[in-house]
């Protein structure tokens, strides 16, 4: 349960970046932060009591005693793709930063309504 | 041999032309623009060869000898078959269109990512996996948020950060609701999902929804969650616009309806779609009214088709989800051909501003004449294309007896009317000086000519589309089957 | 040729020949003309060919069972459509001898005149509504057609018609929604079943679809300036027969499928009075236009205005008056738009304040529109005589007293624009800038003869048209219609006399326009601009003495106040208010990435707790 | 104001968010198609590491579209940060201790990494992970070394080569078997180097791949404007 | 489990959602990035303890190295501090 309220808690958190930082750079750092809960919450959701990584590495260990190792894929996936999206996000903002000189998003409004 | 009649193929060519073409480009830049083209024509080809059976019985593809729900498949139904025809050859004459219009550097990037942004489409609408969806929609935005970018202009840079923001909350919520869905079924396979369905909680189930709601409907454009539309549409270089329109939009529509009718079952949401689809549409179109860039005009258009889409998927009749069909493919074609003489009248006259335009017509008369051609076929009058989607959708209107909808619809056709002719009129009348005369590039007028060919014929002949549009609607609504031959007979 | 002789083949050959203008203008412009007038006057022939009752033809498009096909009514309006259709065009050709982007004219024009063969000939209500969009858009290019300026003239004519073609639009689908199936003979058969409130519905939605194309007041609007803005050898075919196509639909609604609502229905009072107004209202302000188009513009804006009364009154003579109105109309109207516009050719100018005189530079348009405004003006011996008689005949039969009198008031007041039009063009002083001014080219003249002398025959021996008319009522439901229930005929028997009596009236007309001519002729003669007509002033050089000018001024001061109130300023500000609507509307999109976010995650929010509201599960 | 509106919505989402979780106890054994992975991993794909089963062979093809999504960030980055002008990269000094270690490391954690995705189906960690370390020992000699240049040109070329052999794997077994990514090759006995088919290769080739990926984002990254 | 995870786990979350506040309310850029990669670092200890050894060393090298140098040199291109 603790996992839980702690993925939440960073989730929101990381939104709350998102939401009100001006920084640009604040946010991306917030969404990384949501895409870590996330993660937490998916391996947690997969979690057993009392059983061990799945990865046959003694005879001994038989697949009743592992937890669900299908999270953890998914995971594993979903970290590259949070990885690939920040880094295009700070490419971004490098370019904006190239051209407006602030990374102050309300400063940043050219294109409305 | 059986190796050219495989759906994989939609996803894994494009990949594999991204893959080589760093190392094309080490050869010679020729290559590099010849070669999407000529995926693409492949992709057309598998895509016509394989129409007739998909139509006959669905293929379901196996990845990695898996069967399902074990392994990963790829559906090819009727739905699939239509929509991968219609993003291949898009995408075609999107590439004829880039041709000679995308001259600036990193060319290979450039195509790189739309191979990549094709890839990803198809995928979404291919895969019937869930988790792979979000991993297909994750190629598909990155790509697209590369391509935003892609003119380095400080506009588009800004455009690409508003849809990347929005896009990666659209991605959280996708992630975290498929994170609930795996924990109350255990299980990936959308047909398995659908299966297990029965005994999930109804508010976890409405919860699930609502979040794939909110997230699909992000990519979908669904009105409060559009902010990034206009802006990514008219900064992205104009084949890119026309993809979006054309292509990225119809691909995220269909993974919305595909978990909406698939997954859940559709009546609880479906007012909620017409109203919603409805509000986006007035709002589109009255925002559209007074914009001065005939680019982002363009994209205000765009959005306010798509809620007409939603609408026509709301009404969950048959006869309404081919109209949403009909209307797709019509939007595709007409506004792909709009995006592409509007980027003609912006490069030749070098304004973005349509008070700029006046008198383009007259010195570019085929891309003005293609201009007027997607105005009135998409305000909906024959004999070109728009007309029977709107006569479809308001058909099926009238037989849920939506009286008020079909008004709400009409005035908005009447808005849309008012600002694609005052384009229309600028573009011809007085004289349009202070320019060099420049030849528009052949390729580019083909694009167009072609995209003309296909919304008079259709116009003309509409069963060609409707014909096909009937079997696919009734593949989405006929959940039994799918489930039937997605999961393979178990 | 007889392989030819069916309606698809018809169609085909006629939007054929429209788009092959449109590609032979632009690849070699010599044989345009000829490809022109083959193809108006190949569908044109054809359809005189085809018999008034052909077989349907069926077929299916897009999953609805269409078919097209003739019966005396509509075989009526497509003979109008093929006459005045290839008059017009003939006349065109020399008109727009020096004009650019001729292609693109000539696509819209055949494509309007080939839609308004498939508007009359379909049997189908989706082909009818298909038919009539390509009508509209053909005929908006035509409009938009000259300058940037007439962009306004005809997107505010778009705009009307698609508010009619979507309330038309409305009304099928409605009507689909219930029927199951798009062919006028099951719809007819279906209304009578329906209850009133929907029968009633419908109707209201086609009759503003259609009222709106034979500008009904108060949807008539746009068409002041569209037609005045149009080329001319347009306008001609614009009020002559486009109108028409509404007068056509108004027939159709108001005999076929109301079928629930018999005569001295609600709707056919207001109907007929909506009609009595437009007529008058018309009129009065025709009386003040300088421009000789408008002045004709709204002058064929009243004449609707009678057809219409005359429909909507609904006895079988009220609606042969008004079938004739409308034939008689179509005639004459593009007569006189032809020869305001021979006029516009020449000089260059449409202005009543600055034409003066030209009788003896172009006697032939002078005597056209000479019997053009003594037809408007329902003088015997020509056809507007016939047609007026008739109507106020019907309205007195029918106890429409009041609309009598507007009628009646309304046509007295048409001899004064009427009589302005023609002096201060024709008449009066003449200028030395005119001089050089020739009468126009055979093909323009030729056609212009003709109508006039089609009125003068119509006049002389109504017959020729009853006889089609009353086919064309038979199939409206009016049994045994002759022409001899009107009194005119019973006292005057048959057309002999008429003709006799006629000729005797007419000889006495061409008596009194020789002395006027011959009257002005002296004036021009003598009159300088030293005279001293100026009352002892020394006029300057820029002082316009024409006749013309102010020509009505006492009358205009008199009814300045009550021309205040007009109702396109209605329709102006309700534009204005919803455009600043959209606008505020429009800033919802802040161009903050940040503010997007937030509605995304209110959107969420809102959702989950209003889902029991939403979605019938309170989570 | 938009931080009260926002601490709002945020507080009833989480409050929401929490109801949801509390129905899904935590630790509990919820397994469906998870079982089935682990009963039959060894058998059907000869990797012990059900993980890397998982992602290589059952779901290879979210592995595939892992891979071109980090391909896509690379290309993107390239795409946005391009330009004409001479890249150039601030040049700093670092202090000799460091740069002796860092020259003594590289190779080791080059390795290391190496080792790390060949042996992804044995132990846990994979290509991803290999891939990761590799791009990190790269960047240490950036740090340290002011001449020290990686060869772009090699990079695009191992990274389209390895993914070009990822799919043409995937075509293969599409060729040989009858699917896209079969696994053609013999499983051979779990537990040793060269077991489990085509999953070492395909791992080892997404190693490269996401090695020579990250290399070139950071490259890019250090070299573009300012 | 034993006892020493029992009070572990959540002495960890606390730091966790502290450095993830931390990460969120400091001015310095640099210092905020320090922090997220904190929370990565926590995260891949928590990942481990899940018996998730792949997620948590990929998180290790994903997460606390890379991510975080990439932020380094974003905030190396641009500023520093927050305005």
């Amino acid at each position: 349960m603790i996992y839980y309220i702690t993925s939440i808690a960073l989730i929101l958190i990381g939104m709350y970046a998102v939401l009100v930082k001006k920084n640009l750079i604040k946010m991306i750092i917030g969404l990384s932060l949501v895409d870590g809960g996330l993660h937490l919450l998916f391996i947690a959701i997969g979690y057993v009591d009392n059983k061990t990584a799945p990865i046959f590495s003694k005879e001994s260990l038989t697949a009743a005693d592992m937890v669900d190792p299908i999270p953890q894929a998914l995971v594993l996936t979903a970290i590259v793709i949070g990885l690939a999206v920040t880094a295009v996000a700070l490419a971004i903002i490098i370019r904006l930063y190239d051209h407006h000189k602030t990374l102050n998003v309300n400063k940043i409004r050219e294109l409305k309504w | 041999m059986e190796l050219n009649f495989s759906p994989v193929h939609f996803i894994a060519v494009p990949l594999f032309a991204a893959f080589l073409l760093p190392l094309l480009g080490r050869v010679s830049q020729k290559l590099v623009t010849l070669v999407p083209g000529v995926v693409l024509l492949y992709l057309s080809v598998v895509a016509i060869t394989l129409f007739p059976q998909a139509y006959d019985t669905p293929i379901v593809e196996i990845i990695a000898g898996w069967r399902p729900p074990f392994g990963i498949t790829l559906v090819f139904g009727p739905l699939a078959a239509f929509l991968v025809t219609m993003i291949t050859l898009i995408g075609f004459v999107v590439w004829l269109y880039s041709y000679r219009f995308i001259i600036r550097e990193p060319l290979e990037k450039y195509y790189m990512l739309f191979m990549l942004l094709i890839a990803g489409s198809t995928g979404i609408i291919l895969t019937g996996d869930i988790f792979n969806l979000f991993v297909f929609l994750e190629i598909t935005a990155i790509a697209a948020y590369s391509l935003t970018a892609f003119l380095r202009d400080h506009n588009g840079a800004e455009a690409a950060f508003k849809y990347l923001l929005i896009g990666s909350f659209a991605s959280a919520f996708v992630l975290l609701a498929i994170v609930i869905l795996y924990a109350n079924v255990g299980t990936l396979n959308m047909a398995d999902i659908a299966l297990r369905m029965g005994d999930v909680p109804d508010k976890i189930k409405l919860t699930i929804m609502i979040l794939f709601i909110v997230g699909l409907g992000i990519e979908a454009e669904l009105f409060p969650l559009n902010g990034w539309a206009p802006d990514a549409y008219s900064q992205a270089p104009s084949p890119i616009g026309a993809v979006f329109a054309g292509i990225v939009v119809k691909a995220a529509v269909y993974a919305l309806m595909r978990v909406l009718f698939t997954l859940f079952d559709l009546p609880t949401s479906s007012h909620f779609l017409v109203v919603m689809g409805t509000i986006t549409l007035l709002v589109a179109e009255m925002s559209a009214m007074r914009q001065q860039q005939i680019k982002r005009m363009l994209a205000f258009s765009s959005i306010g088709q798509m809620g007409l889409v939603l609408v026509a998927f709301g009404l969950g009749t048959k006869e309404g989800i081919a109209a949403a069909l009909f209307l797709m493919f019509s939007h595709a074609v007409i506004k792909t051909m709009l995006f592409f003489s509007a980027g003609y009248l912006v490069f030749f006259s070098g304004h973005k501003n349509i008070s700029d335009l006046e008198g383009m017509g007259r010195e570019k008369p085929w891309t003005g004449f293609f201009f007027s051609l997607g105005a009135l076929a998409i305000i909906g009058l024959p004999p070109f294309s728009g007309f029977w989607a709107k006569f479809y959708l308001l058909v099926s209107a009238a037989n849920a007896s939506h009286i008020f909808l079909i008004a709400l619809i009409l005035f908005s056709a009447i808005i849309e009317a008012v600002y694609y002719l005052r384009v229309v009129g600028r573009l011809y009348f007085k004289k349009f000086n202070d320019i060099e005369i420049r030849k528009t590039p052949f390729t580019g007028l083909l694009a167009m000519g072609i995209l003309a060919i296909v919304t008079l014929v259709i116009g003309v002949y509409p069963d060609f589309i409707h014909e096909l549009v009937l079997p696919a609607a009734n593949e989405l609504l006929d959940k039994a089957a799918y489930l039937q031959y997605a999961m393979i007979g178990q | 040729m007889d392989q030819l002789l069916n309606i698809p083949a018809i169609l085909a050959i006629a939007f054929a020949g429209s788009i092959l203008v449109f590609i032979t203008h632009s690849v070699f412009p010599k044989l345009r003309t000829a490809i022109i007038l083959i193809f108006t006057i190949l569908p044109a022939y054809l359809v005189w060919q085809l018999p008034a009752d052909s077989g349907l033809v069926h077929f299916t498009l897009g999953g609805f069972d269409l078919s097209w096909g003739t019966n005396a009514y509509s075989r009526l309006f497509s003979l109008l459509i093929a006459g005045i259709g290839v008059l017009a065009t003939i006349y065109s050709i020399s008109f727009m001898k020096k004009r650019s982007r001729l292609g693109f004219f000539y696509l819209a024009f055949l494509t309007t005149i080939s839609a308004m063969y498939g508007i009359v000939f379909s049997q189908d209500l989706l082909s009818l509504f298909f038919f009539w969009e390509i009508m509209t858009w053909a005929s908006f290019l035509l409009v938009i057609y000259y300058s940037f300026e007439d962009q306004k003239a005809g997107i505010r004519y778009f705009v009307f018609s698609a508010i009619g073609a979507y309330s038309l639009l409305t009304a099928i689908v409605y009507l689909y929604s219930f029927t199951g199936d798009l062919s006028l003979a099951a719809t007819f058969k279906v209304i009578p079943e329906l209850d009133t409130t929907q029968i009633t519905f419908i109707t209201i939605l086609f009759l503003l679809g259609f009222g709106v194309k034979s500008a009904l007041m108060p949807v008539h609007v746009w068409a002041p300036d569209a037609y005045r803005s149009a080329p001319s050898p347009f306008t001609a075919l614009f009020s002559g027969v486009l109108s028409k196509m509404g007068v056509f639909g108004m027939g159709l609604v108001l005999f076929k499928f109301m079928g629930g609502l018999e005569q001295g229905h609600i709707i056919r009072e207001i109907l007929a009075w909506l009609g009595g107004i437009t007529a008058l209202l018309a009129t009065f302000y025709a009386i003040f236009q300088t421009d000789a188009k408008k002045l004709l513009a709204y002058s064929s804006i009243a004449q609707l205005g009678y057809i219409t009364i005359g429909l909507a009154v609904g006895t079988p003579m009220s609606v042969m008056a008004a079938i004739f109105l409308a034939l008689m109309h179509g005639i004459f109207k593009s007569m006189l738009f032809m020869g305001i516009g021979s006029v516009f050719l020449q000089t260059g100018s449409l202005d009543l304040n600055e034409l003066t005189g030209l009788i003896r530079r172009m006697p032939l348009s002078f005597v056209t529109v000479l019997m053009g405004i003594i037809t408007v003006a329902g003088v015997p011996p020509l056809g507007g005589f016939v047609g007026k008689w008739l109507l106020y005949e019907s309205l007195i039969t029918s106890e429409h007293y009041f609309l009598v009198a507007v009628t009646f008031i309304s046509s007295t007041a048409a001899f004064l624009y009427l009589y302005r039009l023609i002096f201060s063009i024709f008449l009066g002083q003449e200028e030395k800038e005119f001089d050089h001014i020739k009468e126009v080219p055979w093909p323009m003249w030729v056609p212009m003869l003709i109508l006039a002398s089609l009125t003068m025959l119509t006049g002389l021996m109504p017959g020729l048209f009853f006889e089609p008319i009353a086919e064309a009522m038979k199939f409206l439901g009016f049994q045994q219609v002759n022409w001899e229930m009107s009194v005119l005929f019973n006292t005057w028997g048959n057309q002999i006399d008429l003709l006799a009596m006629s000729t005797s009236i007419f000889s006495v007309f061409l008596l009194g326009l020789a002395f006027i001519t011959w009257k002005n002729y002296k004036t021009t003669r003598y009159v300088t601009t030293k005279d001293i007509h100026t009352s002892g002033e020394i006029p300057t050089e820029n002082e316009n003495l024409t006749y013309a000018v102010d020509f009505y001024r006492p009358f205009e001061r008199a009814a300045a106040p009550v021309f205040k109130y007009k109702v396109t300023h209605f329709y102006e500000s309700f534009a204005e208010n919803a455009e600043h609507l959209f606008d505020l509307l429009r800033h919802v999109y802040t161009g903050n990435a940040q503010t997007y976010a937030l509605y995304v995650v209110i959107f969420l929010v809102l959702l989950i707790v209003f889902s029991g509201w939403i979605f019938g599960i309170q989570i | 104001m938009r931080k009260i509106i926002t601490f709002l919505f945020l507080a009833i989402l989480g409050y929401y968010m929490v109801n949801l979780m509390n129905q899904i106890p935590f630790g509990e054994d919820r397994m469906n198609v998870g079982r089935y992975y682990l009963e039959n991993t060894v058998s059907e794909t000869g990797s012990v590491n059900t993980v890397t089963s998982i992602v290589v062979s059952y779901r290879g093809f979210d592995t595939l579209g892992e891979v071109t999504v980090l391909f896509l960030a690379a290309t993107g980055l390239g795409a946005i940060l391009f330009d004409k002008r001479g890249k150039k990269r601030r040049k700093q000094h670092a202090s000799s201790l460091v740069r002796t270690t860092s020259k003594l490391l590289y190779p080791l954690i080059v390795l290391l990494g190496a080792y790390v995705f060949v042996h992804g189906h044995l132990t846990p960690g994979g290509g991803f992970q290999g891939g990761a370390i590799i791009a990190t020992g790269v960047l240490m000699m950036y740090m340290s070394y002011r001449k020290f240049e990686t060869n772009h040109k090699a990079l695009t070329i191992i990274e389209s080569v390895a993914g070009l052999t990822f799919i043409t794997l995937g075509m293969t077994g599409l060729i040989l078997g009858q699917t896209f990514l079969e696994n053609f090759l013999p499983l051979g006995t779990p537990n040793t180097l060269l077991s489990a088919g085509i999953i070492p290769i395909i791992y080892s080739a997404v190693g490269f791949k996401v090695g020579a990926e990250l290399t070139g984002v950071l490259d890019t990254l250090l070299k573009t404007i300012r | 489990m034993s006892d020493a995870l029992v009070i572990l786990i959540p002495l960890l979350a606390v730091v966790l959602v502290a450095a993830a506040i931390y990460a969120v309310r400091q001015k310095d850029l640099l210092l905020a990035v320090i922090g997220t990669s904190i929370v990565s670092l926590i995260l891949s200890v928590l990942f481990f303890m899940l018996q998730a050894p792949d997620v948590a060393l990929t998180e290790a090298a994903i997460g606390v190295a890379l991510t975080t140098i990439i932020f380094i040199i974003t905030i190396k291109k641009t500023t520093r501090y927050e305005e």
